[in-house]
């Protein structure tokens, strides 16, 4: 559904994607692993559209992305989970879901009852509907930002880094919530730098370095590889 | 006691004016971090626009039978029209800009200020001149044992508080006010879920020009005069006010404008020799503000990020 | 190198002599410069286009038979109301070998600014506008001269007018320019040299627009009378907005720079029976009226106050070259030992050359016009006043 | 220096031996015609000329190496010549009293945009009520002379060092705020102190000061004109003199400044204000530095101002003032001391030279800053990166022979 | 043992209600290089930003030797010779390489106003030295950055942007170097070069503390003598590599719990 297409992205002199190709297939999990500074979180901003491509192509089912503006992109359904979660801390709960949903489509009553949903997933966004966002744990904070993401049923949900900064459990819990979308249909493609909770539960994978993919393929051949491992895993 | 409630108005009148000018100001901080100094000047353009329009509707005998509807007809015209100009000052001088640093974005809307500003003079027959504001408001009041509420004050007051509300309602409960609010805190995330970051700033510099337009109308009305370079210190109070506030919020905007309303009136009147000092003291208000809580009253603390 | 010194030198000596040819001008006997500064750009322009076309008219007037022995060429500088403009404007003027005399300014800072530059070129300096005294008296200079009186004359006048009404205790609200400090202190002088009392001065700033803190002070000292020493837009701010908070009872006067119809037409109703000093009376003469109608049929802007005291400057001035040809000092001399006939009246200047007469007028405004005081309603009993109880 | 023409290439000889004299030429001409010709066509037409030149010296490839390769070998020389021809030109314009005039306010300018630079360009404070240093220094030294009988010289110094403490004092409490807060309180800190001119009764009120003293040079004021060969020149030309001497000593001290370790921590304070004081740099000192130092430049200018034209009043120094001084440093080139030379001479001549613009003349100087900024927000001249000379180099690299140091 | 470089003890650093660092302590000795990991969030660029004066800790003490440097402002610690680098690198973007470097060994010596006007010659030789010296420097790192002195820092590639803050903090001789994650974004190769990077700085040095905050294991294993381990502003493990990374406690912070790495 998602193609790129050897993208490069230069930041003044210095380039920051050089020839990335990835892709997903409706349903899939797909996970991109790279240590900070390689250009994970850009490659998922030109793929939306915040950072300008240089040079290659972005096609999703097909049409071609890469002169939309973001809300365009956003608008054929793909939903962003940004690094950091991304939530708006001085609105409220319930106003930061809002976001999720009013500016795709505009039907109040579907709205409703999706924030209905979201306080049914998750009961203490219910009891802080109010409360600025702001003030959330991390933990909570993540469960708006995936709430958020979840308003408008996503053709593709896009995940910068979910568990950035999160206690193990939290981390979990993240990753539970994940892999609950994905068993409801949702194809993912999960930017993180978490290795080993990634590659648990994706079905294939993309290791980025330096702007560079430098290997891919199904979860068990990156599991298996010695440079992965040696990268991610050296602390056994 | 009277002469307390005499200027209790009077400031909440000043009050009015400067929170018009303040939000617009606080807004513009809000969704692309720009000071725009020649907001002030777009508020003296409302106020040049409402007269000829009103002469002309007077020459084509429109007033006489027909004043209620007319009036409220011009000032809504007139308010579109400095709405629409904020959107062709964003298109044509701040986007261009937003790339450049601050400073010299903060330089090109002094200088814009000073563009508008001259260009009322020139084209305006007889710029230089005071010039005469038509009375738009009846004249008379409500007497009040011994205390005289004109009508004109009250519309006045009465107005900038309909402003206030409806801008509140649609910054806290239309999509649009979302949007703005949403862009302000985040304006990545922004586009990410889907809001138009361009439309959005748009419509913020339509508002708050519109907000300055008004505020020049009423301006005019209350005076009763109307002199091209009131701008500058409009801007400067307004912006003054929105510093007070913290800048960038709205609420803050509002108490600010009140706030220094409030000082002007008072401390000249209460201070001895104070009128001439007036502004001395607002400018002094605002450095100490600045000094000991720059965030503004309401702006939390911030720590420098690293 | 220094070859390449030669080469360098050779460039600026030929940029030199190409650009330097041109500036030897051939003097024409016949032609002499006359020079005019006022604000014609910012805030004050109105009154100095007003005064331009006056000054312009009156050469027209003069050239019109052709019997004048000179050709007359005006040199018309802007100051802005600004002294580093006018500054600027009157090196440009008083260098000038060809300019023989001018007639200048309107606001005081730039007149004191300049008149130090006339008198080092000797050119014969005529004011048509400003009233500072120290214009005139604060220097032993011969080449300034003023037609328009003096801000003192003015509110001599003003307190003579108090005393008349009765209204012994005043209360000044002056703004905080030059202009509005000197009429503050000389109409306290004036009014106390004749038992009267100054109970507050209270200053307010050019561009204050709420004045209900001053108003507030002024009920509480409770005084008969309010004098705004100021110019238009503020007084206009202050009558209006000193009504609206019930000081009805109170007598109302202004110095010459509130003497603007905008002042009847802004603050309408409330202007009734307010009072200035103002300036003369173009329409007491014949030759005043004859003024007036060959302006009017002239120019659309309004001569303004100053008008008739630019357009008697330039007589001055031409009728000094016409007697005494194109030499500064001559013209100097000649101008402060003699007596002008003017639209204003017999123009006479004391040692310092300050004229002496200037029509001096008290003005009522009945219908939102300046009336003479003398000429109105209110003198002949028709209408009483509306701060009378 | 006598062999320093043998590593030019053969080819190049000739174009490098005429370039120099030849922009030399045209600047000059330019210049000229525009300071010295009362004439709006010949203003414009220079001005277009002038521009013209300019677009093509940026968008013609290598013609800018080519003349800046030879600006910079040419430097002396090209010290010397303007040095030359900024005393010699004025004697020519014996007649024009005006025009001199306008030179003398130029260079008042020079000093007054330098200072401002300081704070804007190389420190990046955001000054917008510059004009009350200008004023504190001009009211310092006037009152100083008048009441107290001081003399030009040492009230002079006095302006220097009263606005500098002044800039300092309004230092203080910018040290805690940031970009628009900065603003606001340079602004509010212009209004206050115009207001407190304009309403104080020993600053002489909205009045101002008058009778201020001329400088005396060993008993010889400056106020009477100078005959040389019977031909009487105009007593502007003194202080042309006086105040060029100033200015330059000025531009060097600016540019020793600039070139010392301040400017360059100035810059790293500009750049990113916790890096800098991560690297050691006391950031506050250095901003109070720049805030006197600029102050102190205000002051000179003030007081030269106060002492030419005779009278200074509080309009003299408003928020119109602060704004083209800013114009100036803009137009010139940020951080970059020749280009803000440039900036000032072009912002004080052109208004006078846009007279016959009349009532249009504010309007056409906002467009000018207003169209600047949107097209070249550098300035006519960029930001430099500093070059150190080679003898610094010299330990390192002598396989190359540049050892002439 | 000789006495400690930098002592940190009870370290507490509360933001309103948020505290980042909590009561954290440790101690740094010359010749000695101390790596800090941590999961994302767990307080140790915090631990920078205290230690080099840019937050007042709201508790504990630091220690500079014998001094007390507790809320000393910045610009003093790094006189005193405490350098750091930043996570996102913060040159001075519009300045040269060469004054990049120049600015790092910032001494404003009593005077330097006046010698700025009237003892050049003082300057100039000061000059010369500060340009031999940090051109040394520059050759040690990068032979083009030392060979692209006047282009401006904004324009370097990431990696030559790193090696330049990490000339620049070094210019001056720091008795401690802080590093905040020096190997962000870099591929192995660069991590291995920046590795021999870090050594160098200890045999070019004698005596310098490092101290390291890394993600890169591979640069910590390598390089560091001695670990913390911070999560959410506690210290949960501290000792040699080996130590730490067996340390059950930090494979559930750092890592995720092994077991399901193992279940998949």
């Amino acid at each position: 559904m998602l193609e790129v297409n050897a993208i490069n992205v230069k930041y003044g002199k210095s380039i920051v994607l050089q020839d990335v190709s990835l892709s997903i297939q409706q349903g899939e999990i797909v996970t991109i692993l790279g240590p900070n500074g390689s250009g994970k979180t850009t490659l998922v901003r030109s793929i939306v559209g915040l950072t300008p491509i240089t040079s290659g192509e972005v096609n999703f089912f097909g049409q071609k992305l890469n002169h939309l503006k973001s809300h365009q992109i956003v608008a054929k359904g793909i939903v962003v989970v940004p690094e950091g979660r991304g939530i708006f801390p001085k609105l409220s709960v319930e106003d930061n879901l809002r976001t999720g949903y009013i500016f795709l489509e505009n039907d109040r009553d579907v709205m409703l009852e999706k924030i209905q949903d979201a306080y049914t997933r998750f009961p203490i966004l219910g009891q802080r509907r109010n409360q600025l966002a702001g003030t959330l744990s991390g933990g909570e904070q993540t469960m708006l930002a995936v709430s958020r993401a979840m308003m408008r049923k996503p053709k593709l949900l896009l995940m910068d880094e979910p568990s950035l900064g999160l206690s193990p459990k939290l981390v979990q819990q993240t990753f539970n919530i994940i892999q609950e979308l994905h068993q409801a249909g949702t194809s993912i493609l999960l930017i993180e730098q978490n290795a080993v909770k990634a590659l648990a539960i994706c079905d294939r994978g993309y290791i980025l370095q330096k702007g560079k993919v430098v290997l891919n393929g199904p979860k068990q051949l990156l599991i298996s590889d010695e440079r992965v491992h040696k990268a991610y895993f050296a602390m056994e | 006691m009277n002469t307390f409630f005499q200027l209790l108005i009077s400031a909440l009148l000043v009050s009015s004016l400067y929170t018009l000018v303040a939000v617009g100001f606080t807004m513009y901080v809000g969704v692309i971090n720009l000071a725009n100094f020649s907001h002030g000047d777009t508020c003296v353009m409302g106020t040049f626009l409402l007269m000829p329009l009103f002469l002309f509707a007077t020459k084509m005998g429109w007033m006489t039978p027909l004043a209620g509807l007319v009036i409220p007809a011009l000032i809504i015209l007139v308010i579109l029209v400095t709405g629409l100009w904020g959107a062709g000052i964003y298109k044509i001088l701040v986007k261009p800009l937003l790339v450049a640093p601050r400073l010299i974005l903060l330089l090109a809307s002094v200088a814009a200020g000073q563009v508008i500003r001259e260009a009322i003079r020139v084209i305006y027959p007889n710029g230089s001149n005071p010039q005469v504001f038509p009375k738009l408001l009846p004249s008379g009041g409500i007497e009040l044992s011994g205390l005289t509420l004109g009508y004109d004050s009250l519309t006045i007051i009465f107005l900038t508080i309909a402003c206030i509300i409806s801008l509140n309602f649609i910054i806290q409960r239309t999509k649009m006010g979302l949007a703005m609010r949403a862009v302000s805190q985040n304006s990545d995330v922004s586009q990410i879920m889907g809001i138009n970051i361009e439309k959005t700033i748009i419509s913020v510099f339509i508002l708050g020009s519109a907000l300055a337009g008004l505020a020049g109308i009423l301006n005019g009305t209350y005076y009763g005069i109307a002199k091209f370079n009131l701008g500058s210190n409009l801007g400067i109070k307004g912006f003054s006010a929105a510093v007070i506030g913290g800048l960038g919020d709205f609420q803050g905007a509002i108490i600010g404008g009140v706030l220094l309303g409030f000082i002007e009136v008072f401390a000249s009147a209460y201070i001895p020799n104070g009128s001439q000092y007036q502004d001395v003291f607002s400018f002094l208000a605002v450095i100490a503000f600045l000094i000991f809580r720059p965030s503004g009253i309401l702006g939390e603390k911030i720590f420098e990020k690293v | 190198m220094s070859k390449k010194l030669v080469l360098v030198m050779l460039a600026i000596l030929i940029a030199a002599t190409l650009v330097g040819c041109g500036t030897a001008k051939p003097a024409e006997k016949q032609t002499v410069k006359i020079g005019f500064i006022g604000p014609l750009s910012g805030g004050g322009a109105a009154v100095g286009i007003g005064a331009k076309n006056s000054f312009q008219l009156k050469v027209d007037e003069v050239l019109a038979d052709g019997t004048y022995p000179y050709n007359i060429v005006v040199v018309y500088e802007d100051d802005a109301s600004d002294p580093a403009t006018g500054v600027a404007a009157a090196t440009k003027i008083a260098s000038d070998p060809d300019v023989v005399a001018a007639a200048t300014h309107w606001n005081s800072p730039v007149g004191l600014a300049t008149v130090d530059i006339f008198h080092k070129y000797g050119v014969a300096q005529v004011f048509w506008g400003t009233i500072h005294r120290d214009i005139i008296y604060g220097n032993d200079y011969k080449e300034p001269v003023r037609v328009i009186p003096t801000s003192e004359q003015s509110m001599e006048l003003a307190a003579e007018y108090a005393v008349k009404f009765d209204r012994m205790e005043w209360v000044i609200i002056n703004d905080t320019t030059d202009y509005g400090t000197k009429i503050r202190d000389e109409f306290t002088t004036s009014l106390e040299k004749r038992g009267g009392k100054v109970l507050e001065a209270i200053g307010v700033t050019v561009g204050q627009q709420d004045f209900s803190a001053v108003i507030t002070r002024v009920k509480e000292l409770n005084p008969e009378g309010i004098f705004y020493a100021g110019v238009t837009t503020e007084a206009a701010g202050v009558r209006i907005q000193s009504v609206k908070m019930g000081l009805t009872d109170v007598i109302f006067m202004g110095p010459p720079g509130i003497q603007s119809d905008t002042f009847g037409e802004i603050t309408q109703a409330d202007a009734e029976g307010t009072f200035v000093s103002g300036t003369f009376d173009v329409n007491s003469s014949e030759a005043g009226k004859a003024f007036v109608a060959a302006y009017n049929a002239k120019y659309t802007e309004p001569f303004e106050q100053n008008g008739p005291y630019a357009y008697d400057s330039a007589a001055i001035i031409l009728e000094a070259l016409k007697a005494v040809g194109p030499d500064r000092t001559k013209i100097v001399d000649y101008i402060l030992s003699h007596t002008f006939k003017g639209v204003i009246g017999d123009i006479q200047w004391d040692e310092y050359g300050q004229n002496g007469v200037g029509g001096l007028t008290m003005y009522v405004n009945q219908d939102q016009k300046w009336v003479k005081f003398e000429d109105s309603e209110y003198a002949s009993g028709v209408r009483t006043f509306p701060w009378v109880k | 220096m006598s062999h320093s023409n043998t590593g030019i290439p053969n080819s190049n000889a000739f174009i490098n031996r005429i370039i120099t004299p030849f922009l030399l030429f045209v600047v000059v001409a330019i210049v000229y015609a525009i300071v010295a010709y009362e004439s709006v066509v010949v203003t414009l037409l220079s001005l277009v000329i002038g521009a013209s030149l300019f677009v093509g010296y940026s968008k013609i490839p290598g013609l800018k190496e080519i003349i800046k390769e030879s600006i910079r070998k040419d430097k002396i020389i090209l010290l010397v010549t303007g040095l030359v021809l900024a005393i010699a030109i004025p004697l020519t314009l014996r007649s024009q009293p005006y025009i001199i005039h306008i030179l003398v306010i130029a260079e008042i300018s020079i000093i007054l945009a330098l200072g401002l630079n300081f704070q804007v360009g190389s420190t990046g404070i955001p000054n917008l009520g510059y004009a009350a240093f200008y004023g504190v220094g001009a009211y310092a030294s006037a009152l100083l002379s008048t009441r107290l009988g001081i003399s030009f010289w040492i009230s002079l110094l006095a302006a220097g060092f009263i606005a500098a403490l002044f800039g300092w004092l309004v230092g203080l409490p910018t040290l805690k705020t940031r970009s628009y807060h900065m603003a606001l309180v340079s602004i509010a800190f212009g209004l206050v102190t115009y207001i407190m001119l304009n309403n104080l009764a020993f600053t002489g009120g909205p009045n101002g000061i008058k009778n201020i003293p001329a400088p005396e040079i060993f008993g010889w004021s400056l106020f009477s004109s100078i005959k040389i060969f019977g031909n009487a020149y105009p007593v502007q030309l003194n202080f042309y003199y006086l105040v060029l001497f100033i200015t330059l000593l000025m531009v060097v001290v600016s540019h020793f400044v600039y070139n010392s370790k301040i400017g360059l921590f100035w810059n790293a304070v500009r750049e990113d204000e916790i890096a800098a004081k991560c690297s050691g740099i006391n950031a506050s000192a250095l901003k109070l530095l720049s805030f006197s130092m600029g102050a102190f430049l205000a002051g000179i200018a003030g007081a030269l101002y106060a002492h030419y034209v005779g009278y200074i009043s509080p309009e003299n120094f408003n928020m119109n003032t602060s704004l083209q001084v800013l114009g100036m440093v803009i137009m010139g080139g940020m951080d970059n001391i020749f280009g803000v030379s440039i900036g000032a001479f072009i912002l004080s001549v052109a208004p006078e030279k846009f007279r016959a613009l009349a009532d249009f003349r504010m309007l056409a100087t906002g467009l000018i800053i207003l169209l600047m900024l949107m097209f070249r927000p550098s300035g006519i001249i960029k930001q430099q990166i500093r070059i150190y000379a080679t003898k610094y180099f010299s330990s390192k690299k002598s396989s190359n022979g540049d050892t002439n140091g | 043992m000789a006495e400690p470089l930098l002592t940190v003890a009870n370290l507490t650093m509360k933001f309103g209600g948020l505290t980042a660092i909590d009561n954290v302590s440790w101690t740094l000795h010359e010749d000695e290089i101390l790596g800090i990991i941590g999961p994302n969030g767990a307080g140790k660029t915090t631990v920078f930003n205290v230690v080099s004066g840019l937050y007042t800790p709201t508790g504990g003490e630091i220690r500079f030797r014998e001094t007390l440097i507790n809320g000393l402002p910045p610009h003093k610690i790094a006189k005193m010779g405490i350098k750091r680098t930043f996570q996102q690198s913060r040159l001075f973007d519009t300045i040269s390489v060469l004054d990049n470097v120049l600015i790092g060994m910032a001494t404003i010596s009593k005077g330097i106003f006046v010698n700025s006007l009237f003892r050049r010659d003082l300057l100039s030789k000061e000059l010369a030295l500060n340009i031999k010296d940090g051109l040394e420097l520059l050759h040690h790192f990068s032979d083009y950055l030392a060979e692209n002195l006047y282009r401006r820092a904004g324009d370097l590639v990431p990696g030559e942007r790193r090696k330049l803050e990490i000339c620049r903090a070094l210019a001056s001789n720091p008795d401690i170097l802080l590093l905040d994650e020096p190997a962000a974004g870099m591929d192995p190769n660069e991590s291995a070069e920046l590795m021999d990077d870090i050594l160098k700085i200890r045999a070019l040095k004698k005596g310098i503390g490092i101290i390291l905050i890394e993600h890169d294991m591979a640069v910590v294993q390598k390089t560091a003598n001695f670990i913390v381990v911070l999560s959410y502003g506690k210290e949960i493990a501290r000792g040699t590599f080996a130590e730490v990374s067996s340390n059950p406690l930090v494979q559930e912070a750092y890592l995720g719990s092994e077991s399901e790495y193992a279940r998949s």
